[in-house]
């Protein structure tokens, strides 16, 4: 072969080319600024949860980023993976995911055990990131609601909302200590709250039609409640409360094309129109739909939690469908089920139902025909 | 850049899905006009050159031939014949690296400078000659698709009789990143493509003749809108997307049909040929001259110069890179092709064919290491599958070894363009994952016919 | 419908299906729940046969619980009552019910037969079959009722198996860790399952 | 007390009857006859679905036992104990079949192939022939990318310092790796011939020197040195003649200029030193 090299002419000596398949060129998009946009989308989340929650909110947002980076370089090490793999920023959703899903006080190792299920059980069993079909953040909330009902349900009044602001400083700013809380919470009275949604699963169902069942959740579900709820001034999980700071996220995960669309829209959609029936059909029996969207975990479900890549399905029409078996699940759980809330619960049996909605929701092929017999046309 | 204003008359058009590079690469060599190498003392005409059943070789070492004389005869329908460089020696039959890494056999013919031509066949007057004798020409002369596959024209040209034909699209496109040859003969040569164009019309007996072209061309769309008329050929402008040339996308795009799952263009009347062809044409139908020469693009970031070059068939890789300069830096791939569908090279003993579009260097900064981490399902490969497929379940099902599941997936659309590994933020080898499975099928229903 | 039969009705159906699902709630059946959950269709051939077996031989069991072992029968007078063979009695039927079930698969569905291999026989110790029979005296439901009950039982433990053996095959393209591939990742898997189930809790 | 047992007694007497009854009935009605042979011999098969014997499983490969198209020695895996067993099952006498085992016949590791290309892909050898021939320089080397390895049933490949090799005492000979090889470059040989030609290249003496330290250049001094017939010459390499092949002490006598005449063991116990040795530097 002809490689002897003119004077001032360099030519490739061959030795240092790579053999590669095509294509030879890539996006520079990768899967750590991926989850970096991700955390993007939720600061305004974790912005108002502070707001409203202060330091305790704080101290669980940084305890639960923690154990889950740990608790991954962890397993990394054992399994004999590169520690770096924690560089892919998966780690750190998760964390922040399950920080979200958790109350406002809760005790450091309560966030240890989540991140232990989350990280562990629900993601690196499975072979860690891509690999796993349940929701890391999801399997975490529902493995400590039904381990620790009372850790998981102990619920803050927002800062907002409390007649003694006195009190509620000096109790929730300056104690960021769960026990400190616990002792302060059985001193001074009406420190714990209900969300809205337990209050409305406690509240009496009225079955038939009237003024009285008509009034039934007049206390929860009036406009100047739906504007606390929709700005977040209200009990509950930690990064849920906010409908506002949610969406400007969701808006964020959307233009970035993070999560497909179907999800919160189909989502979103079907528990207006079940709940809607169904407040149509028996008043008395739930609250009208703009009381479900804007309370509970559904709004931070819709656009962060379900819209998982890994866990959802894949194409446009299994998203979809995904959406509207979230939805009705959801408010199955949530009308006549035993928990107040029935997100988490929704999105690991959607979950579950993945593989057979992908199976369903195949894409057809370009030019896609039936197979016919073979005939000449 | 003071860029030339789109007219206002052009349709443009496109299809579904794809990927847009936003670093393409084209400017680096699109204002180098074409320039013709000077000649080689040596030439290594590669045998095997088409899609099909390889030439028959009709020289033996020690042979003098003319330039344009036949080396080689077409073995069968689905061949074409080769011809010489240039006039010279026939040295023999030598084992050169081959574009797929395995050596293959080539001619090596010496040059005794003197550059004669053969006798050429007689001109050929088109507009009045039928459709047999204008294929013939096109065939005797060599003629394959040059923009990547190489398929021979004149096959192309002959659907089955029981397929009406009424659109014959030249392939203008180039959206493959970094090459611009199209793109310099459509500027440089308007009237060779539009005439190549309309005898490949007349020769399938279309009517409909269209140039399509994506619109990051504008200068080469002007040029051709001007004498467009006066061949009675179309022109319809693509939106640049990738892969907006390749043949399914292309007929989508243009005519809205859809070619099904495993028909050929002919299915849906369509006939698809490349602009380089069409020029080529051109030249055998109105001069008689073979296809012993094609532009070729060199170029990539370490290339001192990079260039549109019409170059001979056989020339070496080491002596096309020497016309540019050589390079500045040790470059990190050698590609054969675009960025997108072409191979990578070993070595540069490999010498340019009739299909050699481009030859790329890619800096060692450009060269995209395959960590392959997992899917994580997001999606992106879907969205820029132009066939609509799943790449992302079929590179699992790759890894799995579940090569029957991917029957269920439709694994046999797929083109190959690449699109889905280039948006993969996984950086995962999709493609080579695809073509393994495809690999394997074949193989598997190879072997079920025998038994 | 009165409210209290409208809530009987539930119970036996979305209750049995889902709120008390036989695997992921009673934990009943895991052997072949486990075993054949490998494949999506083998997973449908042995709901389908779970779901016959068990309807069948409810139906079957009831009957004779209700007409015979409830029966208090006076003999020489003394009081004579067989309660105390309700286990035996209901396994034989069980047992000559998947024998016959078997019989008939293979004539008829010679490919199901051959993919529930060493399974189908082993409906007959599937503890599901002779816990929803159980189930049913226990609760002294009446012939209809049980049936029913057993229907919808089935049904769920179906809806498990299919559900499961769907993620099996997700998990058999995942990079799974050696040691937790095979048979510890199913575990876990159908524990976190069952942690989704229990959102059903107080539906009925 | 004795009702009791009476009752009892009748009850379950009864329901047997009508349960056997039934039984009976409906077997007699549908049932199909099933050659009990088939599971006797799918319980001593080994279970491995290798498809070594060529159907497809074991079980089929029962069926194809029991109805005659197949003799137990056409499956590789089984012990010469376990084909008798299987033979007394179906009553007929044994042909004892020669065992086999694999042998990749390359000894190109990474430290004798001299250039090598950087691959940049999927990490398997079919694959990664997709990929211009693959990274190795020589054409007919073994690309080590495992694809043997991964594919056989019994873990008896081993990849060593770039190289497949096989381990003797843990191949069972069903050639499922032979098939898997891109290269063609595994081979089932009787169990019992020790002596290998480590080189698959057809290329002549000089091209194959350029990229590999330990090719066959086709010196002959094997074939002098060995008996008449123990060894086929083909184009520009030497193969061992595996119907007569030579015995161990043809390597000492022969003194392979390349080392590319090799027994198992050395071969084995050269790529485990070299391995080590590049742990070292």
């Amino acid at each position: 072969m002809s490689e002897e090299i003119k004077k001032e002419i360099m030519l490739p000596k061959g030795e240092e080319l790579v053999l590669s398949s095509s294509p030879h060129i890539h996006v520079t998009e990768n899967i750590q600024s991926i989850m970096l946009k991700v955390v993007l989308a939720m600061l305004p989340a974790l912005a108002a949860a502070i707001w409203f929650f202060g330091i305790p909110a704080l101290l669980v947002i940084f305890w639960c980023v923690l154990f889950c980076l740990v608790l991954e370089i962890i397993w990394c090490r054992i399994a004999g993976k590169p520690a770096s793999v924690v560089k892919d920023g998966s780690a750190l959703v998760t964390g922040l995911l399950l920080a979200m899903n958790l109350p406002p006080v809760t005790a450091w190792w309560v966030c240890l055990l989540g991140a232990l299920l989350a990280i562990w059980l629900g993601k690196q069993v499975f072979g860690g990131l891509g690999q796993n079909p349940f929701n890391p953040a999801a399997v975490a909330r529902v493995g400590l609601l039904i381990a620790l009902p009372r850790q998981l349900t102990y619920w803050i009044p927002s800062s907002g909302m409390t007649a003694d602001a006195a009190n509620y400083s000096e109790v929730f700013y300056a104690a960021a200590d769960f026990t400190k809380i616990e002792q302060a919470g059985q001193v001074i009275d009406g420190i714990t709250c209900a969300t809205p949604l337990s209050i409305a699963q406690n509240t009496p169902k009225i079955l038939d039609s009237g003024v009285a069942a008509a009034d039934n959740f007049a206390a929860i579900a009036n406009p100047e409640s739906y504007w606390q709820y929709f700005i977040g001034n209200m009990g509950g999980s930690l990064g849920e409360t906010s409908t506002l700071a949610i969406l400007i996220g969701g808006i964020i995960l959307l233009s970035f094309k993070l999560i497909r669309w179907q999800i919160p829209l189909f989502y979103l959609g079907t528990v207006a129109v079940f709940t809607g029936l169904i407040h149509l059909i028996w008043p008395g029996v739930t609250p009208p739909p703009l009381f479900h969207l804007l309370t509970g975990g559904l709004m931070l479900a819709a656009f962060f939690m379900a819209t998982d890549m890994v866990t959802s399905p894949i194409t446009g029409r299994g998203a979809a469908i995904f959406g509207i078996g979230l939805g009705v699940m959801t408010c199955v759980i949530r009308i006549w089920g035993g928990f107040p809330e029935g997100v988490s619960f929704s999105i690991l049996l959607m979950n579950a139902l993945v593989p057979l909605i992908e199976r369903m929701a195949k894409l057809k092929p370009f030019g896609f025909r039936k197979p016919t017999p073979a005939k000449g046309a | 850049m003071n860029e030339q204003a789109i007219n206002k008359d052009l349709k443009i058009v496109s299809f579904k899905g794809g990927v847009h590079p936003q670093k393409d690469g084209k400017i680096l060599s699109k204002k180098a006009s074409i320039q013709t190498a000077p000649l080689l003392e040596r030439y290594q005409v590669i045998v095997s050159q088409n899609i099909g059943a390889p030439p028959k070789v009709v020289v033996s070492a020690g042979d003098e031939v003319k330039k344009g004389q036949l080396l080689a005869e077409a073995a069968g329908f689905v061949s074409v014949p080769l011809h010489s460089p240039t006039s010279g020696k026939v040295e023999g039959l030598v084992d050169i690296p081959g574009p797929m890494g395995v050596m293959t056999q080539a001619i090596s013919i010496l040059a005794d400078g003197k550059d004669e031509w053969t006798e050429l066949p007689a001109s050929i007057d088109w507009r009045n000659s039928d459709a047999d004798t204008l294929k013939k020409r096109i065939m005797e002369c060599g003629i394959v698709g040059m923009g990547g596959a190489a398929f021979p024209s004149h096959v192309k040209l002959s659907p089955p009789p029981d397929k009406k034909v009424d659109y014959m699209i030249i392939n203008g496109a180039e959206c493959e990143p970094y090459l611009t040859a199209d793109h310099r003969v459509m500027l440089e040569e308007p009237e060779k493509v539009l005439e190549g164009a309309a005898i490949l019309g007349r020769a399938a007996g279309v009517k409909n003749v269209v140039v399509a072209v994506e619109i990051n061309k504008v200068d080469a769309i002007n040029a051709m809108m001007e004498k467009a008329a006066q061949f009675n050929v179309g022109i319809v402008g693509m939106k640049v997307q990738y892969p907006q040339g390749a043949e399914k996308q292309l007929i989508y795009a243009v005519t809205r049909r859809k070619v099904p799952t495993g028909a050929l263009p002919a299915d849906v009347g369509c006939i698809v040929q490349n602009a380089g062809t069409a020029a080529a044409v051109a030249e055998a139908v109105n001069a008689g001259i073979p296809l012993i020469e094609r532009v070729t693009t060199i170029t990539g970031e370490p290339v001192v110069n990079p260039g549109n070059w019409r170059l001979r068939l056989g020339t070496p890789i080491s002596e096309a890179l020497k016309l540019c300069g050589g390079v500045k830096c040790e470059p990190g791939k050698l590609i054969l092709g675009g960025p997108m569908m072409g191979f990578a090279q070993r070595s540069t003993g490999v010498s340019v064919m009739k299909n050699t579009s481009g030859i790329l260097l890619l800096d060692k900064s450009d060269v995209t290491q395959y960590e392959s981490s997992p899917c994580i399902r997001c999606g992106r490969c879907l969205e820029a599958c132009p066939m609509n497929l799943q790449p992302s379940a079929l590179s699992q099902l790759a890894e799995a070894g579940q090569y029957e599941n991917a029957l269920k997936y439709n694994v046999m659309d797929c083109i190959e363009c690449g699109a889905c590994a280039f948006a993969c933020p996984a950086h995962r080898p999709l493609v080579q994952h695809i073509r393994r499975l495809k690999a394997e099928i074949r193989n598997r229903t190879k072997k079920e016919i025998k038994k | 419908m009165t409210q209290e039969s409208l809530l009987n009705v539930l119970e036996l159906t979305v209750g049995a299906m889902l709120v008390y699902n036989f695997v992921l709630s009673r934990f009943l059946g895991i052997c072949p729940f486990l075993g054949v959950s490998r494949r999506l269709d083998t997973a449908l051939g042995m709901s389908a046969a779970v779901v016959f077996v068990m309807t069948i031989s409810s139906a079957i069991t009831a009957t004779i619980y209700n007409l015979g072992l409830k029966k208090t029968f006076l003999i020489n007078g003394t009081e004579v009552n067989l309660l105390f063979l309700k286990v035996l009695i209901f396994i034989a039927v069980i047992a000559a019910l998947v024998q016959i079930v078997e019989v008939l698969l293979q004539k008829f569905s010679p490919p199901l037969y051959k993919a529930l291999g060493i399974y189908l026989p082993l409906i007959t110790t599937n503890c599901a079959v002779l816990g929803a029979a159980m189930l049913n005296s226990v609760n002294d439901r009446g012939i209809w009722e049980s049936t029913v009950f057993s229907f919808f039982s089935a049904l769920g433990f179906g809806l498990a198996l299919v559900l499961f053996s769907s993620l099996r095959e997700r998990l058999d393209l995942s990079a799974v860790p050696r040691p937790f591939q095979g048979m510890a990742i199913a575990l876990i898997t159908a524990g976190i399952l069952a942690m989704a189930f229990v959102g059903f809790s107080g539906l009925c | 007390m004795t009702s009791t047992i009476i009752l009892s007694v009748l009850a379950l007497s009864i329901l047997g009857i009508i349960l056997g009854l039934a039984i009976g009935l409906i077997s007699k009605l549908f049932g199909v006859a099933t050659d009990p042979k088939v599971d006797l011999v799918l319980e001593l098969l080994p279970g491995a679905n290798c498809g070594g014997c060529g159907k497809a499983g074991c079980a089929d490969f029962a069926r194809a036992l029991v109805s005659g198209e197949a003799s137990p020695g056409q499956c590789p895996v089984s012990s010469q104990e376990v084909m008798a067993q299987i033979a007394q099952v179906l009553g007929m006498a044994l042909e004892a079949p020669d065992k086999k085992i694999a042998v990749v016949l390359c000894g190109g590791d990474i430290q004798q192939t001299k250039v090598k290309t950087l691959y940049n892909g999927v990490n398997d050898c079919i694959s990664a022939m997709l990929v211009a021939g693959g990274p190795k320089s020589c054409a007919y080397g073994c690309l080590g990318m495992a694809s043997c390895a991964r594919a056989c049933p019994f873990n008896a490949i081993e990849i060593i310092n770039g190289l497949a090799v096989v381990h003797n005492e843990l191949c069972v000979g069903c050639g499922v790796c032979v098939k898997t090889c891109p290269r063609n470059l595994i081979k089932l040989v009787p169990a019992e011939a020790k002596v290998h030609i480590y080189c698959s290249s057809p290329e002549k003496a000089a091209l194959k020197m350029k990229v590999c330290n330990v090719p066959c250049i086709a010196c002959r001094k094997c074939v002098k040195s060995g008996e008449e017939g123990q060894f086929t010459i083909n184009g520009f390499r030497v193969e061992v003649n595996y119907d007569n092949y030579p015995g161990e002490d043809i390597v000492s006598k022969a003194g392979c200029p390349k080392n590319c005449l090799l027994t198992a063991a050395q071969h084995l116990e050269i790529e485990r030193n070299e391995e080590a040795g590049e742990v070292v530097a």
